[in-house]
Parts: structure tokens; C-alpha cells; sequence
């Protein structure tokens, strides 16, 4: 068993088992810790795949930025430990066997589809992140643009909803 | 351990803070060479941990991770005073994180890559008619001097680090102790060590990033040799009076230990005035350290001199000033970048 | 070619009385009688003028072309080739038809309008009564003026509507309000026969205009229809005379006519004497290219015309309401009529019209003033001994009474003749006796009619009075009434003269001038001579049979007043019958409206409409309610469900997108 | 050298787990940090792709750059979604998914 595979199953483990904590724990910060968790070891995953540059991004944006707002949004409604309602009766009986499903479905067809279009000669090759800029810059750059556009109304959008209606 | 405190939490917090501003540390290179002399048969050992392509990226990582540390404390504290200092905290450092990165891209652009080693070699050499050291805070080649993306970085990094006059987390006269106000022993200790831990990396960037790493000041003719001797000069008359200083010290202990302390300065002293290959090893690194220890100096004078922000203001200045700023830097920077390498 | 200032713009004669129903309907409601009269007089006058002067130019313009006047104002329906071109225009015709018509209509209508200014006086609803009366004009001229049978149709329904505005103008009255339903509906089922009649027409020769379908007739090549045949030309001439029946109060649709004389005296008068019932003879003698192509058709239009003739004279012996005699008579004068048009003598049965027109008029006017003397009261068994008291209305109906009961040489008589002799005649090649008995059934017609009609003069004015002389106080009319009365009593008697020649050997100059269309036909199979001496012979007889109708009368209920209670009840049975006018109301009640009104309350109310309709309709609204109960449930609001539904969703999108990779899958986990 | 199925079944399992927190939780903050954790998993399966397929000149980055818009994209929903979460929590005193059931604020 190579050294690669051996990081790889070290790094899913984490992954899936924080996964499963952000589903058990009862209050939202160990949630979000869990969260933290699955996304350090989804970097370390980008990272052995090659793709320095989304494992960097990962990290600061989503552990940096975004997780800690959710940490700050939990600290600052006091959000405490969850109340175990349960008036969905679909989602109580239905809905473990249907997300069951769906992931065996995925698996499924993700791998056959994987296996048909992947192929070993080109995998793993490391990709320099001037590539990527590039990339971004030319290929991309109408996407990239409406991106920031998003961004823009993504903040004014926050600010809107967040202010206290002056009285 | 105060009583009602998540444990688990409790327990990660300083944990998380030391561990993460530490492997910051880690892709911080201190010397361009590897030591001369092999360890291990024939292992040769660099002056850094890891040194790779994105390491500017994996230190802005790391350095994100590190709000954890402060807001978990707050809040597993259970307690009102390290809950505000937690989340002013969180938001501060989400909140300058953006001026820190914004007013690093300048120099990334003038040395076209993440990689810190090699954006010191950019900066060695000379510019403005050979007159000054092209490190970029001044340096027209490549691009547009940093100056302003250098303020703007050392006050996000000041703020960053929860350093006065941005230390609201910990705001004495309105939180206690602000997110460690219910740490005590050795838990407190690792968060002043990862505090100061950060402190170093911080001085460390600045200098790399800014004011040309290892790069001395000095031209590298061999007029100016001389000054390869400037480490040796500093060291021995530093280590002779802090042996004159512990002999009348007033404990018997200061009066053995310090002597020794200062011989063994003076000693490295003399031992690369004796040895001219160690002393060429060791330029580069007593450049950059010299340099962190300017920043970490200035830090301290920053503490005793400056007053404490208010909320409003820190946060005014955060986004309306420094974020602004930086971007403006960058798109200038840009510009320049793009205009050396049309020409 | 002459100029034509009214001729080329028909469209004023009817124009104008529609402006003046339109004016008094609008505004009349504010305005005293007298603007009501000057518009609505001034209106009717008007078109009379106008349509004098059309005719006069129409006689010029005729005098050059020989042919039909006509005009096309606009396209009214235009369907492309698409629908096989068809073509309806508001087109109008003039020919001797026409004319004959327009005038009688403008002419009589005039006089009546004159007449109901005074009868009308002290009636509320007075602009009302105008404004239908001027609509009427209007509908009735576009209905002798329509070149194309749907613009008569419209003109026929419009005077339909007119009547029955009319009959229920009292529409307080319940007897009234029934009447006028009851004549829109029987109307109705003739309007049925006549519509199918124009389909069948208009699929056959994909037209409706006069000129063109009968164009096309007399060319097709079609032979005429024999009889027994039913081919094209019969049905659609029966389906055509079906809606004569209605709009004529023939046999078996005349039970309207009776009851609408609830309706005001001059409506009775214009409209269900003079002009509306004889809608239908004009549209036989109009279509009479048709009815000649068939000779079913023709003989079925004289046995009905000849029954309903004797029918109604028969009932009319026995009726004591003076107006509903004179239906009654109205009813048989028409039969007369489509007997004339049933054998083929259509020229004669327009005269009688016109005839039947001025002293049918003239007879309800005349009734009018009486009951208008005696203060509303209508039966004659409360009147008698009038004659001293109001002299003009007695001589102008004396002499309608003669008119109609054709003694020479008043119109009736000439009328009256030549149906008799076009009935006599009417198969003289076809060696039949048909002809025969039509004509003995008319001959007994004209006796009953003269005798009615006298027992109607002699109980009115002859006699002791009836009445009470302290309640009421009989008065004559004003001169508003009398005038019309006068004049039509004038054409009543010269009406007939344009015929008179034929006595001693002459030309009927109104055959004459109709001949254009219709072809004149002398088929009696007998030489000119011999025609004239039988035509002398039956104006005897004819003339015998009135006098005795008047003797029977005299003696009746001059001389023995006793005599007809006794045969009442001698005769208890027929009595009975003929005042219950053979029972017809009660029958139709019995076999057809009873069943219909137990079909829509029973079927159509209680089931089909409350079960079916609003059963389907209240229930598809409520299986919407049904449903949006269930469906509501799934829109809790609660993000979990939704959650799930979302899962369920993507799980189906997989499965549809990636079935081919999916099947051999499933495949080795059943194996 | 990890098989790319490796990865793909790995994103599979983390979006299943996703969407069981999202079923499961009542939390909003946290049905929030499982949508987050589904897109992680899309993320995923997008890099292993871009390793996996055949590369166009030189190298095939196209699904790292997927995943940066992702991530873009994230970023700014959790600027909108915290901020609607927190007038949800001030309006209804109450973060409980099925408590906030009137479909409006």
C-alpha cells in the first residue's frame, strides 16, 4: 500500500468522520468545529491530488472566512443546543433510506462515469498555479467578472438584511 | 478549570492557537543556503522546514485558521467577558484579513509567485542606480515600491495578531482579559505563546515580503565586505557587557547564569570573525533576524505609545480605509507591472 | 334612366321609422304627447311619402329595364370561398310586389298611427307605444324591402319582436304578458321550419338572394315535383310555409293570434290584421318559384289555407268578444289567402290581401272606437242599439262588415271572387275535383264569414241596448280616430275596382300589374268566353251565399233574439266545442306543453341542470378543494419535508439521467 | 497513485452525509453547514475530475476552476444566508427550522 493511498484513507476517514460528527453532536459550534474538520482534510485530500492553489483557497476562505462566520453568527445569537422536534414525519421516516439511496445512486453512476472518462496516463499531474490565474483570466474571465458582480450584490444584500431598521 | 465550561473545547482552544501560529512558522525560510556541514550522513538540512510554491498561501491559511483558537476560547468559557472578546476577535481578524491579503498582492505580482524564498531573491540586487537595496518597499524594477501595501499590511498584521492599539479581544479596562479571561497556567501560556509566536511570523513576513528577506543592505561589491564582519561586531561588545552587567547582578543566580549567556554570545562572536565560511553562512540569516527583530521592536514601541482603538474605528478602518487603500495599491502595482513588461 | 333620389337610397323608408322608435324610446319618456306624436306621425309619414315616390320612380325605372329594382347597400355576411362564398348584404329590392306591399304597410300604418294619437291618449306608457309601433314599421318594411331571404329574416323576427313587445304591452296584465309569450313562442316553431328552410335552400344553391336562387331554380333543370314527391323544391317549401303557418296563424300554429288581442286595439289593428300576419302570404307568393316547382307543397298550402278558413269561421260564429271575432275572421281571411297561393293564384291572394288589409283595418278600428264608446267594455252581449249613438263608427263598419262579407262592389267582393275562381279553375287540366271542394269549402267560408260578421254588427249596434245607461256613458270618438276610419272605409269600398273589369269581361289590372312575377297563368282549360260566363256564375253564387249569410243573421238576432240561445242549446255539444274553439288551447296544453313544462321541471330542472351541470361545476370546484386539501398538507412550511422532497427529486433526475448506466447494474444486483 | 473512484465514492459518501445533516438537523446554522458540506463534496468529485481527465495543452484545470467559482459562490451565500439567518433569530427568538413555518419572515 503506497504512501499516497495511505494518506488518502487517513485524510477520508477524517473527512467522513466529521462529517458524521456535524450530523451527531447536538450543538452547532461542535457542528461547525466538525465542518472545520472536513474541509482541513478535504484540503490535505486537494493537495495530494495536486491542486495546491483550491487547497490553499479551501483553507483560507472556507476555514478562514466563511466557517468563522459561522462560528461568529453561533457565538452571537447564543445559539444553544438544538430542540429534537421531529413534525416532519417524512423527514423522519422517509428520509434516511432516500439519502441512503442517493448516495448509493451516486457512487454508482460517479464511478462508472469516473472510470469511463478518466484516464491514468494525464492523472495527477501537477498543475502550477500561474495556470490557474491564467486560466481565470482568459478562458474564464466573463465568469470571473460576473463573480464579482455576485460578490457585490452578495454584500449589499448582507447589509441590507442585517441592519437594524433605524426607528 | 472553571466549572460549566465546554470541555473539549476549553481544551482545543489554546491547543489550536499555539499549534497553528507555530506551523506558521514552518514555510518561513531563514537563509537562501543549506547548512555547509551534512547532518545525518549526508542529509543536507535548508534553513526552512518546507518551502513551497504556494507558501505565501499556506501561511495566510494557517494565520486564518488561527481566529479559532480565540473565538472557541470565548466562547467554551462560558463565560460573558471572553464571549465579547471572542467574537470582537473573530470579526476583527475576518475583517482584516482581507487589507493583509489585499496589500500582499502588490509584491506578489512584482516576483510572480507565492513561493517566499524566491521572492526574496527578487528583491536582491540594487535599484535606483545602484544606490539603494531593491527591496520592495522602495524598489522600482519589477514593479512600484510597496510602500503604501507595507502600511497597509503591518497595521492588518498588527490587528491580526490582536496587538495594541488593536487588542480589543482583550481589552483590559472594558473585558477582563477579553477571550482568556478564564484561562489560567499553562493554557493562558500558550495562548501569549502562540500571541507572540504570531508576533515573529508576522515580522518575519514583513521583512521577507517587503524589506528583501536575508538581502543585506549593503551592495554585495567587495567594498563593501566589510560589513560581513557587522554580525561579529554587534555580538562580541553585546556579549562582553552582559557579562560585565551579570557579575554586579544582585542575584546569585542572574550573577552565574548571565556571564555564561554572555561568554557563549561572545564566543559566536569570535568564532565567526574565526571562521570567514561560517560568517558568509550566516549573513543571511542574521539580516532577516535583525530585521524581525526591528518589527518586533517596533511592536513593543507601538504598545507603549499608541492608545487603544475604539470598535467603530477599528472596524471604519478596516474596511473603509486600509481594504480600499490596498486595492488601489494593487491596481497600481498592476498597472506598473504590466507597463515593465510591455517595455 | 330616370333619376332616382329615393329609389336609389331604399334604405330611407325604413330608415325613418326607425329613427322615430329610436328618438321616442331614447327621449320620449320626458316629452308630452304631442312631440311624441309629431316624431312617430312625422317618422311614418315620412316613409309613406317616400315610399309613394319610390314606387313612382319604381314605375318609371320599370318602364325602361323591365326588371326588379335593386340595390346593394353593403356586405353584411361575407364568408370567403373557404366557406363556400357565402354572401349576405343588406340588400333591397323593389318590384310590383314590393310595392304593392310597402304601400299597403307605410299607407295603413299611417292611418293607424293617426288612429292611436287619439285611442291611445289616456294610456300611460304612450312614448312606449310609439316607439314599438315605429319599430314595428321599421322591421316590417326591411321585411317586404329585403332582397335576399336572411335580411327578410331579420325583418320577420323584428316584427316578431314587435308583436310581442305590443300584445304584452300591458304587460301588468298577466293575460297580456302570456299573450305576448305565448305568440313569441308558437312563432318560434314556425321560425324553426323557415330557418331549416333557407339552410336546405343555401346548400342547394348556395345562395339566398331572391333573384339569384330563383335564377338558379329556373335553371337548375330540376323538374317540377309532383305530387307525392319530396324532393328538394317540396321540402323547403313546406319547411318555407312551416314559418308562414307561424308568422299567419295557420292551421295547426294559429292559437296565438286569438290571445293577442290583448294587446291595444291598434296594435290588433296593424299588426295582427293589416300587415305582420300576412308576412307569411308574402313570403309564399315571394318563394312562389319554389312552391311552383312542387305541387305537394301547393296543394298542402291550399288544404290548410281552406281549413283553416272554415275552422276559424266556424269558431268565429260563437265568440261574443267582438275583437276576438274579428281574429277569429282575421284567421279565416288569411286561410283564404293561402288557399289563393295553394292554387297557384297568387296574384289573387296578394289582392285579397291588400283587400283584407283596409277592411280588416278598418273593422278593428271601427271596434276599437266602439269599445273605446263603451268605456273598455269588449263583449257584445253587454252592447247592442249603438248605431243611433255612434254614427260614423257604425257606417264605417257597416261598410267594412259588407267589404268583408263581399257583397259587390266592395274590395272584399273582388277578392274574395278570384280566389274562389282561381280555386274553381285550379284543376281544370288535371281532370280532379280538388279544386272543386276547395271551392266549396271557401264558398261555405264566405256564408259563415258574412253571417258572423253581421251578428257582430247587428248585436253591436242593432237591438235593444244591453248595457247599463248610467254607467256608462257612450260617446263618440274624437276625430283623431274617426279620420283613418273614414278613409279606410273609402279604400275598402273602391279597393277592389282595379279588379272590377274581369266582371264584364275586362283585364284584372292588379294581376295584371303583378304578372311580372308572377307569371299570369290562364291554365284554366276553358276559352275566354267561358271563363268569363263561370266567372259571372260564381260572383252569383258567391254573392248568394253572403246574402244568405246576412239573412241568417237578420233572422238570427234581429227578428227572434231567442232563436240562438235555443239552438245553443239544442246544439249543446257543438256549441260547446265551437265556444271552446274546439278545445285546440286545451289539447296543445295536453299534449305539448304540459309534457314540456313536466320534461324541464322533472328532467331538465331537477336532473340535468341542478344534477348535471351544476353538479359537474360545483364539483369540479369542490374535487379542486378536495385535492388543494391534500396537496396543502405537503406545504408545511417545514424546511425538512421540503428537504426530502428535494432528495426524492434528485434521486428520480439520476435515475432518468443515467438509466443506461444504471440498468446493467441493477441487472447484477437482481442476478 | 489514488484511483479517482477512490475520490468519487469519498464525495458520494460526504454529499449522502450532507444531505442527511440537512434532513436531520433542525438547526438552521447548521442545515446551512451541511449545505456547505454538500458543496464540499460537489467540490471534491470536481478536483478528482480535473486529475482525471485527459489533459488540454498541458494541464486540465478547469475543474479547479469550478471549484474556486464554487467556493466564490459559497462565500457570498453565506454573507446572505447568515445575514437572512440572523433576522429569522431576532423575529421568531428561535433557530429551529420547524418552528420558522409561516413561509414568511
Amino acid at each position: 500500500m503506497s504512501a499516497p493511498l495511505v494518506i488518502f484513507f487517513v485524510l477520508a476517514a477524517l473527512a467522513v468522520i466529521g462529517a458524521i460528527s456535524l450530523i451527531l453532536q447536538k450543538h452547532p459550534i461542535h457542528s461547525a468545529l466538525s465542518l472545520i474538520v472536513v474541509m482541513v482534510a478535504l484540503a490535505g485530500l486537494y493537495l495530494l491530488i495536486g491542486a495546491e492553489f483550491v487547497a490553499a483557497v479551501q483553507i483560507i476562505v472556507y476555514g478562514g472566512a466563511i466557517m468563522v462566520l459561522f462560528v461568529l453568527v453561533i457565538m452571537l445569537l447564543n445559539a444553544g443546543e438544538e430542540e429534537r422536534t421531529n413534525f416532519s414525519k417524512l423527514a423522519k421516516f422517509g428520509g434516511l433510506p432516500l439519502a441512503l439511496a442517493l448516495t448509493g445512486l451516486l457512487a454508482a453512476t460517479m464511478t462508472k462515469h469516473g472510470a469511463s472518462v478518466a484516464n491514468p496516463e494525464t492523472a495527477g499531474t501537477l498543475a502550477p498555479t500561474g495556470q490557474i490565474s491564467t486560466l481565470l483570466f482568459t478562458t474564464f474571465v466573463y465568469p470571473f467578472e460576473l463573480t464579482s458582480f455576485l460578490i457585490l450584490v452578495a454584500i449589499m444584500g448582507a447589509l441590507v438584511l442585517a441592519q437594524r431598521e433605524k426607528s | 478549570m472553571p466549572g460549566g465550561v465546554d470541555k473539549f473545547v476549553y481544551l482545543l482552544a489554546p491547543f489550536l492557537a499555539l499549534t497553528l501560529s507555530l506551523a506558521s512558522l514552518a514555510v518561513i525560510p531563514f537563509g537562501p543556503k543549506p547548512l555547509p556541514f551534512p547532518f545525518f550522513g549526508g542529509h543536507q538540512i535548508d534553513l526552512w522546514i518546507t518551502n513551497p510554491d504556494i507558501g505565501l498561501l499556506i501561511l495566510f491559511a494557517v494565520t486564518a485558521l488561527g481566529v479559532y483558537g480565540i473565538a472557541l476560547a470565548g466562547w467554551a468559557s462560558n463565560s460573558k467577558y471572553p464571549l465579547l472578546g471572542g467574537l470582537r476577535s473573530s470579526a476583527q481578524m475576518v475583517s482584516y484579513e482581507l487589507a493583509l491579503t489585499m496589500s500582499v498582492v502588490g509584491v506578489v505580482l512584482m516576483a510572480n509567485t507565492f513561493n517566499l524564498s524566491r521572492i526574496i531573491d527578487a528583491q536582491s540586487g540594487r535599484t535606483l542606480w545602484g544606490i539603494l537595496p531593491a527591496w520592495n518597499i522602495i524598489s522600482f524594477h519589477g514593479g512600484f515600491p510597496q510602500l503604501v501595501g507595507f502600511f497597509c499590511f503591518f497595521t492588518a498584521a498588527i490587528a491580526e495578531t490582536n496587538r495594541v492599539p488593536f487588542d480589543l479581544p482583550e481589552a483590559e479596562s472594558e473585558l477582563v482579559a477579553g477571550f482568556h479571561t478564564e484561562y489560567s497556567s499553562f493554557k493562558f501560556a500558550m495562548f501569549f505563546i502562540a500571541e507572540y509566536t504570531s508576533m515573529i511570523t508576522v515580522s518575519a513576513l514583513c521583512a521577507i515580503l517587503f524589506f528583501g528577506g536575508w538581502n543585506s543592505p549593503f551592495p554585495a561589491s567587495d567594498f563593501w565586505k566589510f560589513t560581513h564582519y557587522l554580525p561579529s561586531v554587534i555580538l562580541i561588545p553585546f556579549g562582553l557587557w552582559v557579562i560585565y552587567d551579570g557579575i554586579k547582578y544582585e542575584t546569585i543566580w542572574g550573577r552565574l547564569v548571565l556571564p555564561v549567556i554572555g561568554s557563549v554570545i561572545t564566543l559566536i562572536g569570535a568564532v565567526l570573525l574565526a571562521f570567514p565560511a561560517i560568517n558568509e553562512f550566516v549573513q543571511a540569516p542574521f539580516w532577516l533576524l535583525a530585521k524581525i527583530f526591528f518589527f518586533l521592536f517596533f511592536y513593543v514601541w507601538t504598545r507603549g505609545t499608541l492608545p487603544r482603538f475604539r470598535y467603530d474605528q477599528l472596524m471604519n478602518i478596516g474596511w473603509k480605509l486600509l481594504l480600499p487603500v490596498s486595492i488601489a495599491n494593487v491596481i497600481v502595482t498592476a498597472g506598473f507591472v504590466l507597463w515593465r513588461a510591455g517595455k | 334612366m330616370p333619376n332616382q333620389p329615393i329609389l336609389e337610397h331604399l334604405w330611407i323608408i325604413p330608415l325613418l321609422p326607425l329613427l322615430g322608435a329610436t328618438i321616442n324610446g331614447l327621449f320620449g319618456a320626458r316629452w308630452p304627447n304631442k312631440i311624441v306624436n309629431t316624431v312617430a306621425l312625422s317618422a311614418t309619414g315620412l316613409s309613406f311619402l317616400s315610399a309613394l315616390e319610390a314606387v313612382r320612380e319604381f314605375l318609371a325605372y320599370y318602364e325602361q329595364m323591365h326588371q326588379a329594382f335593386r340595390k346593394e347597400f353593403f356586405d353584411w355576411i361575407f364568408t370567403g370561398a373557404a366557406a363556400g362564398n357565402f354572401r349576405v348584404g343588406f340588400d333591397l329590392q323593389m318590384d310590383q310586389l314590393t310595392v304593392v306591399m310597402v304601400l299597403v304597410v307605410t299607407g295603413v300604418g299611417f292611418l293607424i298611427h293617426i288612429y292611436s294619437t287619439g285611442y291611445m291618449a289616456h294610456e300611460g306608457g304612450y312614448y312606449r307605444f310609439f316607439s314599438y309601433l315605429n319599430l314595428f314599421m321599421f322591421f316590417m318594411l326591411i321585411l317586404v324591402l329585403a332582397a335576399n331571404y336572411v335580411l327578410l329574416f331579420v325583418g320577420w323576427e323584428g316584427v316578431g319582436l314587435a308583436s310581442y313587445l305590443l300584445i304584452g304591452f300591458y304587460f301588468l296584465k298577466k293575460s297580456a304578458s302570456d299573450a305576448g309569450k305565448k305568440a313569441f313562442i308558437v312563432n318560434r316553431i314556425g321560425d324553426f321550419g323557415f330557418m331549416l328552410g333557407m339552410f336546405l335552400l343555401f346548400r342547394k344553391f348556395n345562395t339566398l338572394d331572391f333573384s339569384q336562387l330563383f335564377a338558379a331554380v329556373e335553371k337548375s333543370g330540376l323538374p317540377a315535383e309532383g305530387w307525392g314527391v319530396f324532393g328538394i323544391f317540396t321540402v323547403a317549401s313546406l319547411l318555407l310555409f312551416m314559418g308562414a303557418t307561424g308568422k299567419s296563424a295557420q292551421l295547426p300554429l294559429y292559437v296565438w293570434l286569438p290571445d293577442a288581442m290583448e294587446g291595444p286595439t291598434p296594435v290588433s289593428a296593424l299588426i295582427h290584421a293589416a300587415t305582420m300576419v300576412t308576412a307569411g302570404v308574402y313570403v309564399v307568393a315571394r318563394s312562389h318559384i319554389l312552391f311552383q316547382h312542387s305541387e305537394t307543397a301547393l296543394v298542402v298550402v291550399a288544404v290548410v289555407g281552406c281549413a283553416t278558413a272554415l275552422f276559424a269561421a266556424t269558431i268565429g260564429l260563437v265568440q261574443t268578444d267582438i275583437k276576438r271575432v274579428l281574429a277569429y275572421s282575421t284567421v279565416s281571411q288569411l286561410g283564404y289567402m293561402f288557399l289563393a297561393c295553394g292554387v297557384d293564384a297568387f296574384g289573387a291572394g296578394i289582392f285579397h290581401l291588400m283587400t283584407h288589409a283596409f277592411f280588416k283595418a278598418l273593422l278593428f278600428l271601427a271596434a276599437g272606437s266602439v269599445i273605446h264608446a263603451m268605456g273598455g267594455e269588449q263583449d257584445m252581449r253587454h252592447m247592442g242599439g249603438l248605431s243611433s249613438k255612434i254614427k260614423v263608427t257604425y257606417w264605417t263598419m257597416l261598410i267594412a262588415t259588407i267589404a268583408i262579407a263581399g257583397f259587390p262592389p266592395l274590395a272584399g267582393f273582388f277578392s274574395k271572387d278570384a280566389i274562389l275562381f282561381g280555386a274553381f279553375t285550379v284543376d281544370g287540366e288535371s281532370g280532379g275535383n280538388g279544386g272543386h271542394i276547395l271551392y266549396a269549402i271557401g264558398l261555405l267560408t264566405a256564408l259563415l264569414t258574412s253571417f258572423y260578421m253581421f251578428r257582430l254588427v247587428f248585436l253591436t249596434f242593432h237591438g235593444k241596448q244591453r248595457y247599463d245607461e248610467h254607467h256608462v256613458h257612450v260617446h263618440e270618438s274624437p276625430w283623431s280616430m274617426l279620420g283613418p276610419l273614414v278613409v279606410l272605409a273609402v279604400l275598402s269600398v273602391v279597393g277592389g275596382w282595379v279588379a272590377a273589369p274581369a266582371l264584364w269581361g275586362g283585364k284584372d289590372h292588379f294581376t295584371l300589374f303583378l304578372s311580372p312575377i308572377f307569371a299570369a297563368h290562364e291554365a284554366t282549360g276553358l276559352s275566354e268566353a267561358a271563363a268569363h260566363s263561370l266567372e259571372l256564375i260564381l260572383a252569383g253564387v258567391a254573392i248568394a251565399a253572403a246574402t244568405l249569410g246576412l239573412l241568417t243573421a237578420f233572422w238570427l238576432y234581429l227578428r227572434q233574439p231567442g232563436k240562438p240561445a235555443q239552438f245553443a242549446k239544442s246544439l249543446q255539444p257543438v256549441y260547446k266545442t265551437l265556444l271552446n274553439k274546439y278545445y285546440v288551447d286545451e289539447l296543445y296544453a295536453a299534449t305539448v306543453v304540459r309534457p314540456l313544462v313536466w320534461i324541464s321541471d322533472h328532467v331538465l330542472w331537477k336532473i340535468v341542470d341542478v344534477e348535471a351541470i351544476d353538479g359537474t361545476v360545483n364539483g369540479i370546484a369542490q374535487g379542486a378543494t378536495a385535492v388543494g386539501d391534500r396537496v396543502r398538507r405537503t406545504q408545511s412550511g417545514n424546511a425538512r419535508s421540503y428537504a426530502t422532497w428535494v432528495v426524492v427529486g434528485a434521486l428520480v433526475v439520476i435515475v432518468i439521467l443515467f438509466w443506461p448506466t444504471l440498468r446493467p447494474m441493477i441487472g447484477m444486483v437482481t442476478k | 497513485m489514488v484511483p479517482t473512484q477512490y475520490y468519487l465514492i469519498l464525495s458520494a459518501i460526504l454529499f449522502g452525509l450532507g444531505v442527511v445533516a440537512f434532513v436531520f438537523r433542525r438547526n438552521i446554522i447548521t442545515i446551512f453547514m451541511s449545505i456547505e458540506l454538500m458543496l464540499n463534496a460537489v467540490n471534491l468529485s470536481f478536483v478528482a475530475f480535473s486529475q482525471a481527465m485527459p489533459a488540454t495543452k498541458g494541464h486540465n484545470l478547469d475543474g479547479q476552476i469550478f471549484v474556486l467559482f464554487v467556493i466564490v459562490v459559497a462565500a457570498a451565500e453565506a454573507a446572505v444566508g447568515l445575514g437572512i439567518i440572523i433576522l429569522t433569530a431576532r423575529n421568531r427568538q428561535s433557530l429551529n427550522v420547524e418552528r420558522v413555518d409561516l413561509l414568511k419572515l
